[in-house]
C-alpha cells in the first residue's frame, strides 16, 4: 500500500477566520476517506485544497500522482455535445476506457451526440463522474457524487469507486446522507467541524 | 371578461396603437419630402460650405453636354426648372444620360461648379417600343425623360 | 438563332443567373433526399442484419 | 367556427404519410408547369417583344427582375401566414412548410438583387446604391438567410421552427416597405411600372412575357416548396413506420 | 395586478442597476471604448476639422451602436445560466414589463452614456454647433431602438447551439436601416437642411420596434427555456 | 380543500417525442404531491409544466394562484447579497416572512451580507428555499429539494412541507432517494414512466 | 511531464476552437463590426477618397481593439461558472501553458481575422497601397499585444472585489498607447516616411507583455477561484 496524498495540519482561511479545524489526512491507496459534516462546514473547501485548486494558508499538503476532481460544478460545455466533452477530458491525462464505454458504464449510452446542455442534472452528474473513467488517475476527489441521482445512480458510484479501490487507488468524497455501499473495511470517516471563531489577540 | 382575455385585448390594443402611431408619424415625415438629393435652386439658396460633399439631383439642361476634346471629361448644366448649376464630370455617365434625363450626381460645389465624381441617372416607370415612342411624340405626348 | 441584343452581355448574365439559381433550387432537394433516403435504407439493412444475427 | 373547420381540414392534409403522397404526386406536375411557362415566357421575352424605346434591350432584364422580386415578396406573406399559424396552432406541417419557403425566398431575393444590380450598372450607372429599395431588399436577403440559420441551429426542429417563426413575423414589417419605398422616398430605383389600379405605364405589347414568367415562378415555388417540405418530414420522420413503409419499399 | 406587475419589473430593474455597478468594469467598457476613438480618430486623420466633422455623426453613431452589442451578450444569458430567467415565466406574470425593464436597463448603461458624452464627442470631432441638438435628438429617438432590437437578435438566438453567426445576421438588417436615417438626419442638419423628415421616420422606426420588440422577446425567451 | 392546480392529458415534447405519458394530476391544498422515477424521465420536464415555464404541447393546465418554483438551478446572483437576492425576490409578489426571519429558519442566519457566488452547495440550496418564505404563494413546486443539504437541512425542508400544508398549502416535488417525512396521508405518489417511441399513423 | 503539459495545452485549444465554431456568431462579431464599419463610414463621410485614406489606419485599428475587447467576456468567465476552470488548477499541471492556449485562441478569433481583411478593408477605405504592408505588419506585432493585455484586464475583472475593478481601469489606458503608435506607424507610412522607430516601440511593448501578463493571468485566475 503507497500513499497518495499527505496533508499535515492543513488550514484554509476565509475572512480570516480558518474554515476548519486544522487538519491531518493521509489517503493510502486502496482506500476511501468519506467526509461529513453540515453544509458550510469546508467539506468542498477540503477537497479543493486537496485538489491543488486552492492553496493552504498554513501546512502543507503532498500529492504523489494524479488527481481528478469531480465537483459540484459539473465542468460541462453547454455547447458540446457528450462525446466532445469527453474527448477533451481524454487529452489532459494518460487515458482510461475509451468513450462509447465509459459513457455505456454510466447510463449515457445513446446519448453520445446530445449537447450538454440538454442533459437532465442527473445525466450531466453522469457525465462528470464518466469523466472519471477516460483517464487513469490514481486519487479521484469527489463532492457529493450521489447528488441528484437515482437508486441506479448511486449504485452505479457504488460500483465505480468499489472497482477503483480494487486497482489501487484512492478516493476521498464529500457525502451527506448516503455513503458508499463498499467493503466497510476500507472506509475511514472524517467528520468536519466548524473551527472556533478566533479572536484577534 | 377573464383575465386572459383581458391580457390578450391589451396586447391587442397595445399592438393597434403602437403600429398606428408609427405609421402616423412615418406619414407625417414622408410628406416633408425625404431628399435623396439637394436641388440647384436649394444649392444657390443657401450657400453651402465648400468642402461640403452632396448629391445633386435635377435635370440635364437641353443642350448644355459639352465632351472635352480628349479624355473622358465633359461639362453639362443640371436645373430644377428654376435655376441651373454647372457641373463637371470625369468618367464613364450611365447610358440613360442624356439631354432633358433626371441624374444624381455626387460631388463638390467649387468655384461655383458642381465638381462631381460619380453621377447616377434616374429613369421613369414608362416602358413601350421605339415605335409607340415616336407615334406618341408625333401626337405631342412627350411621356418619356426624367422627373 | 441568338438575338443580337445591346447590352447582351448584361441582359445573358442575368438570365443564367436566373436559370442557376432555378436549377439548384431543383437538385437541392433531390441530393438531400437520396442522402436521406440512402441512409435509412442504411439503418435498416443494419437493423435487418441484427435480426438474421439473432435468429 | 370557420377556424375549428380549416384547423380539421389542415389534420386531415396534415397527416404527414397524406401529405408526403400528396406532394410526391403534385410537384412534377408542378415542375412541368413550370418549364413549359418559362420556356414560353422566356422565349416570348427574349424574340418576340420589342426593346424599350430608352433602355435598348437591357429591359429584357425586366423579365427576370421584376417576376422574381415579387415572387420573392410573395413568398415571405405566405411564410408569415403559415408562421403565425404554425405558432397559434402549433400544427407542424405549416411549420415545415413556412420552414421551408425561407431557402426559395432566399434564391428569388438574390436573384432579384443580382440581376437589379447587372440592369443598374449600365442604366444608372452604379451596380449599387444605399437607396431605400436597394436596402430594404438587401434587408429581406438577411431576413432569409436569418431564418434559415436560426431554424438550423437548433437540433429540435420543432423548437427552431417555433424561434425562427418569431423572426419571420417580425421580419414582416420590411415587406410593405419595400413595395411602398419607392413611392416614401426619392429613391434612384423606379417607381411601379404594373399598377394594380389605373392604367399601367407599360405597352401592352411588353406585357405578355411578364404574365407568363409570374405564373412560371409561381408554380416554381409550388414545385420547389413540395419537395423540401418532404425532405423535411422524411428527415424528422425517419424513424416512424410510415416512412419505413412509403419510403423504403417504394425505392428498394 | 398590474401593480404586482409593475412592482416586479421594478424590483428586476432595482437588481439590474444594483449589478451593473457590481460590475462597473465590465460597464464601463462602451464609454472606455468611446473615449478611444473619439481620441484615435482625430490623431489619425489629422486636425483637418472639414473632414473630422462630417466623419462625426458616423463615428458617434458607431460608439452608439457598439456599445449596444457588446452589452447584448450579457442581456439574457446569465439570467438563462444562473435560472434567474425561467423565474420570469413562473406563473407568466409581468414577462413583459420585466422585458422592458431590461431594456431600459440595457439602454440606461449602453445608450444613455453615449448620450451623455456626445456632446463632448460632437466638440472634439468637430461637429457644426447647430447640429449638435439633432445628434442629440438622433440619438434620444434612436438608441432605444438599439436596445430593443439587439434584445430581439440576443433572445432569438439566446439557447441556439451553433451557428450563431446568427446574431450577426438578425442584427445587421434591424439596425442598418436605423443607422442609416440616424446619420442621414445629422449629416443633414450639417449641411443645414431640415432632419426633420430623417428623424420623424427614425421615430417611427423606434416607435413600431418598441410595439414589436417586447413581444417577440417574450416569445423568443420562453421558447428558448424549453 | 380547494383545487390549486389541475391538469388533464398532459404532454410534452422533445424531438418530436412524448417525454412522459400524458399525465392527470390535480394538487388539492394541504396535499403535497411526490414525483419519483429514474434520470432523465422528465421530472423537472414536468415541474417546469406546471410552474408555466414550459408551454404543454397537448392537454390543459390551470392555475389557481400563484405559483413559486425552486429548480435545480438556484437562481441566485453571485454578485448580490443573500439579503439582496432575497429582497429581490420579496418584491416581485405578495410578501411573506421578513428577510431576517426566513435566513435564521433555513440556517442562513449571519450570512445575510454575504454574496451569493461565496455560498457552498448546501448554503445556496437553503437560499433557494428561503425564496419560498419571503412571499406568499399558495402551490410551491420544489425540484429535489434534499440534494446536497445535511440532516438538519432535510429535517428544514420537512418542517416547511409541513407548515405549508396545515397552512393549506399545495406542494408538488420530485426526488429521489429522501422522501418528505410529513403526515403520510397527505402525501400522494406519482412515479414517471418513459413514454414508448410513438409512431405517426 | 512537459509533454502532458503540452497535451493538456492542445487538447484546451482543440476544444476552445471547437467552441469558437459553436459559437461562431460571436467570433464573428468582431468581423462583422468591421464590415459595418467599412460600410458605414464611407455612408456618413462620402466617398471622398483622401479623407477616407487619412482615416483608414484608425478605422483598421479601432476594428482591431474592438475585436478584441468583444471577446475579452468570454475569455474566461464561462469557464469560470461552469467549473472548467478550476479544473485547470487541479494537481496545477499546466496553467501557464493553458493560459497561452487561451490567448492563443482569443487572438485567432480575434486578431486574425483583422489581420486577414485588413488588406480588403485598406482597399475600401483607400489606404495608400504602399502603406498597406506597414498596417499589416502592426497589426502582427500588435494584436497579440491586445490579447494579452486584455486577458490581464479580464481576469481581474472576474472578481468583483473593489482593487481588481481598479487594476482593470488601469489596464484599459495602457491599451491606448499601443494603439496610437500601430495607427502613428501606419500614417507615417502612408505619408511616405519611416515607420521603423514607431513598429520598434511597439514591438518592444509586445514583448513586455508578452512576459508579464500571462503570470499576472495565472496568479489573477487563481485568487478567483478561493
Ligand atoms: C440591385 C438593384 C435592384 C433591386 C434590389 C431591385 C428590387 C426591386 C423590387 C423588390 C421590386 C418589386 C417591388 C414591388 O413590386 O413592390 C422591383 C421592381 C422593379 N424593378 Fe427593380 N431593383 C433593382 C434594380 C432595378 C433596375 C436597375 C431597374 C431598371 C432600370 C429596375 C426596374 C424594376 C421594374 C421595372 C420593376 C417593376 C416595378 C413595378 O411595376 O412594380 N430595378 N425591383
Ligand atoms: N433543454 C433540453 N433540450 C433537450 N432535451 C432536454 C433538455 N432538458 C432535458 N432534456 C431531456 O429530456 C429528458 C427529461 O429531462 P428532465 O430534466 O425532465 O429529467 P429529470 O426526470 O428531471 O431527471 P433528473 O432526475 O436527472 O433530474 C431527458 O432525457 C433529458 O436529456
Ligand atoms: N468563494 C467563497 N468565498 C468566500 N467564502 C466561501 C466561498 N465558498 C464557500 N465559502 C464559505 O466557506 C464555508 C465552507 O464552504 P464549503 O463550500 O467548503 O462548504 P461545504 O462543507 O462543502 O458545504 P455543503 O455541504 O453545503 O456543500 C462556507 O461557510 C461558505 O459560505
Ligand atoms: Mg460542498
Ligand atoms: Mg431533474
Amino acid at each position: 500500500m503507497s500513499l497518495l496524498l499527505e496533508t499535515s495540519r492543513l488550514e484554509f482561511h476565509r475572512y480570516g477566520q480558518p474554515v476548519f479545524r486544522p487538519l491531518e489526512l493521509d489517503l493510502q491507496s486502496g482506500r476511501a476517506i468519506v467526509l461529513t459534516g453540515p453544509n458550510g462546514v469546508g467539506k468542498t473547501t477540503l477537497l479543493r485544497l486537496l485538489a491543488g485548486i486552492l492553496a493552504p494558508v498554513r501546512g502543507s499538503l503532498k500529492h504523489h500522482g494524479e488527481i481528478a476532481f469531480v465537483g459540484h460544478l459539473p465542468a460541462i460545455k453547454g455547447d458540446l455535445t457528450c462525446r466532445e466533452n469527453l474527448a477533451y477530458e481524454r487529452h489532459v491525462g494518460p487515458p482510461g476506457l475509451d468513450m462509447a464505454e465509459a459513457l455505456a458504464r454510466v447510463g449515457l449510452a445513446g446519448l453520445g451526440s446530445r449537447p450538454g446542455r440538454a442533459l437532465s442534472a442527473g445525466q450531466k452528474r453522469r457525465l462528470g463522474l464518466a469523466r472519471l473513467l477516460v483517464r487513469e488517475t490514481p486519487t479521484w476527489l469527489l463532492d457529493e457524487p450521489y447528488a441528484s441521482l437515482d437508486d441506479a445512480g448511486c449504485s452505479v458510484v457504488d460500483e465505480l469507486i468499489g472497482e477503483h479501490l480494487d486497482d489501487g487507488g484512492g478516493v476521498v468524497l464529500a457525502t451527506h446522507q448516503r455513503h458508499p455501499r463498499v467493503d466497510a473495511q476500507r472506509l475511514d470517516n472524517i467528520t468536519l467541524e466548524f473551527a472556533p471563531v478566533r479572536d484577534a489577540s | 371578461m377573464t383575465p386572459t382575455r383581458k391580457k390578450r385585448a391589451l396586447i391587442v390594443a397595445a399592438l393597434v396603437a403602437g403600429i398606428g402611431t408609427a405609421t402616423a408619424v412615418a406619414v407625417v415625415s414622408m410628406n416633408e419630402n425625404m431628399m435623396f438629393f439637394i436641388s440647384p435652386s436649394d444649392v444657390l439658396n443657401e450657400e453651402l460650405p465648400p468642402d461640403r460633399q452632396f448629391r445633386l439631383g435635377g435635370l440635364v439642361v437641353d443642350d448644355s453636354i459639352k465632351h472635352a476634346d480628349e479624355g473622358l471629361q465633359v461639362q453639362f448644366s443640371v436645373s430644377d426648372g428654376g435655376h441651373q448649376v454647372p457641373v463637371v464630370f470625369n468618367g464613364i455617365l450611365p447610358d440613360l444620360f442624356r439631354e432633358g434625363q433626371g441624374i444624381v450626381a455626387h460631388g463638390y460645389m467649387r468655384n461655383g461648379r458642381f465638381e462631381a465624381h460619380e453621377v447616377l441617372a434616374k429613369h421613369d416607370e414608362n416602358y413601350m417600343p421605339p415605335e409607340v415612342q415616336k407615334a406618341l411624340d408625333k401626337t405631342g405626348h412627350n411621356s418619356g425623360a426624367g422627373q | 438563332m441568338i438575338p443580337e441584343l445591346s447590352h447582351a452581355s448584361y441582359v445573358w448574365t442575368s438570365y443564367s443567373v436566373f436559370g442557376v439559381i432555378v436549377a439548384w433550387q431543383f437538385i437541392q432537394p433531390l441530393i438531400r433526399r437520396k442522402r436521406l433516403v440512402d441512409s435509412m435504407l442504411e439503418a435498416e439493412a443494419e437493423r435487418r442484419a441484427a435480426r438474421r444475427n439473432q435468429q | 367556427m370557420i377556424w375549428k373547420t380549416l384547423k380539421i381540414w389542415f389534420h386531415k392534409l396534415g397527416s404527414a404519410p397524406s401529405f408526403y403522397r400528396f406532394a410526391r404526386v403534385v410537384s412534377p406536375w408542378l415542375w412541368f408547369g413550370f418549364a413549359v411557362t418559362a420556356a414560353y415566357g422566356l422565349y416570348l421575352a427574349l424574340y418576340v417583344v420589342p426593346p424599350d424605346y430608352q433602355q435598348g434591350d437591357s429591359a429584357r432584364i425586366l423579365y427576370i427582375h421584376v417576376p422574381a422580386a415579387w415572387q420573392a415578396m410573395f413568398i415571405y406573406l405566405v411564410m408569415t401566414i403559415l408562421a403565425i399559424i404554425a405558432l397559434i396552432w402549433r400544427i407542424r406541417l405549416t411549420e415545415i412548410l413556412a420552414m421551408s419557403c425561407a431557402p426559395i425566398g432566399a434564391a428569388l431575393t438574390l436573384v432579384c438583387l443580382v440581376t437589379g444590380s447587372l440592369w443598374g450598372k449600365p442604366m444608372w450607372g452604379t451596380w449599387w446604391e444605399w437607396d431605400a429599395r436597394l436596402t430594404s431588399m438587401l434587408v429581406l436577403l438577411f431576413i432569409y438567410i436569418g431564418i434559415m440559420g436560426l431554424y438550423a441551429a437548433f437540433d429540435d426542429r420543432r423548437k427552431g421552427a417555433r424561434i425562427a417563426s418569431v423572426l419571420i413575423i417580425a421580419g414582416a414589417v420590411n415587406i410593405p416597405i419595400i413595395h411602398f419605398s419607392v413611392e416614401w422616398w426619392n429613391t434612384l430605383h423606379q417607381g411601379a411600372t404594373i399598377k394594380l389600379t389605373g392604367e399601367s405605364s407599360m405597352d401592352p405589347s411588353m406585357l405578355p412575357p411578364l404574365i407568363w414568367m409570374v405564373i412560371s415562378t409561381k408554380l416554381f415555388f409550388g414545385a420547389a416548396l413540395l419537395d423540401r417540405a418532404r425532405n423535411e418530414l422524411l428527415d424528422q420522420d425517419r424513424s416512424k413506420k410510415w416512412v419505413a413503409r412509403q419510403v423504403l419499399e417504394t425505392s428498394s | 395586478m398590474i401593480e404586482s406587475r409593475t412592482h416586479a419589473a421594478a424590483a428586476l430593474f432595482r437588481r439590474d442597476m444594483k449589478l451593473a455597478f457590481r460590475r462597473l468594469g465590465e460597464s464601463l467598457l462602451p464609454l472606455f471604448f468611446l473615449f478611444t476613438v473619439i481620441v484615435l480618430i482625430p490623431l489619425g486623420v489629422g486636425p483637418g476639422p472639414n473632414l473630422l466633422s462630417r466623419m462625426a455623426p458616423g463615428m458617434v453613431w458607431v460608439a452608439a451602436l457598439l456599445a449596444s452589442l457588446l452589452a447584448l451578450e450579457h442581456l439574457f444569458r446569465p439570467d438563462l445560466e444562473d435560472g434567474t430567467l425561467e423565474q420570469w415565466f413562473v406563473g407568466e406574470r409581468a414577462v413583459y414589463a420585466r422585458v422592458m425593464a431590461r431594456l431600459l436597463s440595457h439602454w440606461l448603461v449602453t445608450g444613455l452614456p453615449v448620450i451623455v458624452f456626445s456632446p463632448l464627442a460632437a466638440e472634439m470631432l468637430n461637429l457644426p454647433r447647430h447640429a449638435l441638438g439633432t445628434l442629440i435628438v438622433s440619438l434620444v429617438i434612436g438608441t432605444p431602438a438599439l436596445s430593443l432590437l439587439g434584445g430581439l437578435a440576443a433572445s432569438l438566438t439566446l439557447s441556439t447551439r451553433g451557428a450563431s453567426v446568427l446574431l450577426s445576421i438578425l442584427i445587421f438588417p434591424l439596425i442598418v436601416p436605423l443607422v442609416i436615417f440616424a446619420t442621414g438626419a445629422v449629416s443633414m442638419a450639417a449641411d443645414s437642411l431640415d432632419p426633420g423628415a430623417h428623424l420623424g421616420l427614425l421615430a417611427a422606426f423606434t416607435i413600431l420596434s418598441l410595439t414589436l420588440a417586447p413581444i417577440g422577446i417574450a416569445a423568443a425567451l420562453r421558447m428558448n427555456l424549453e
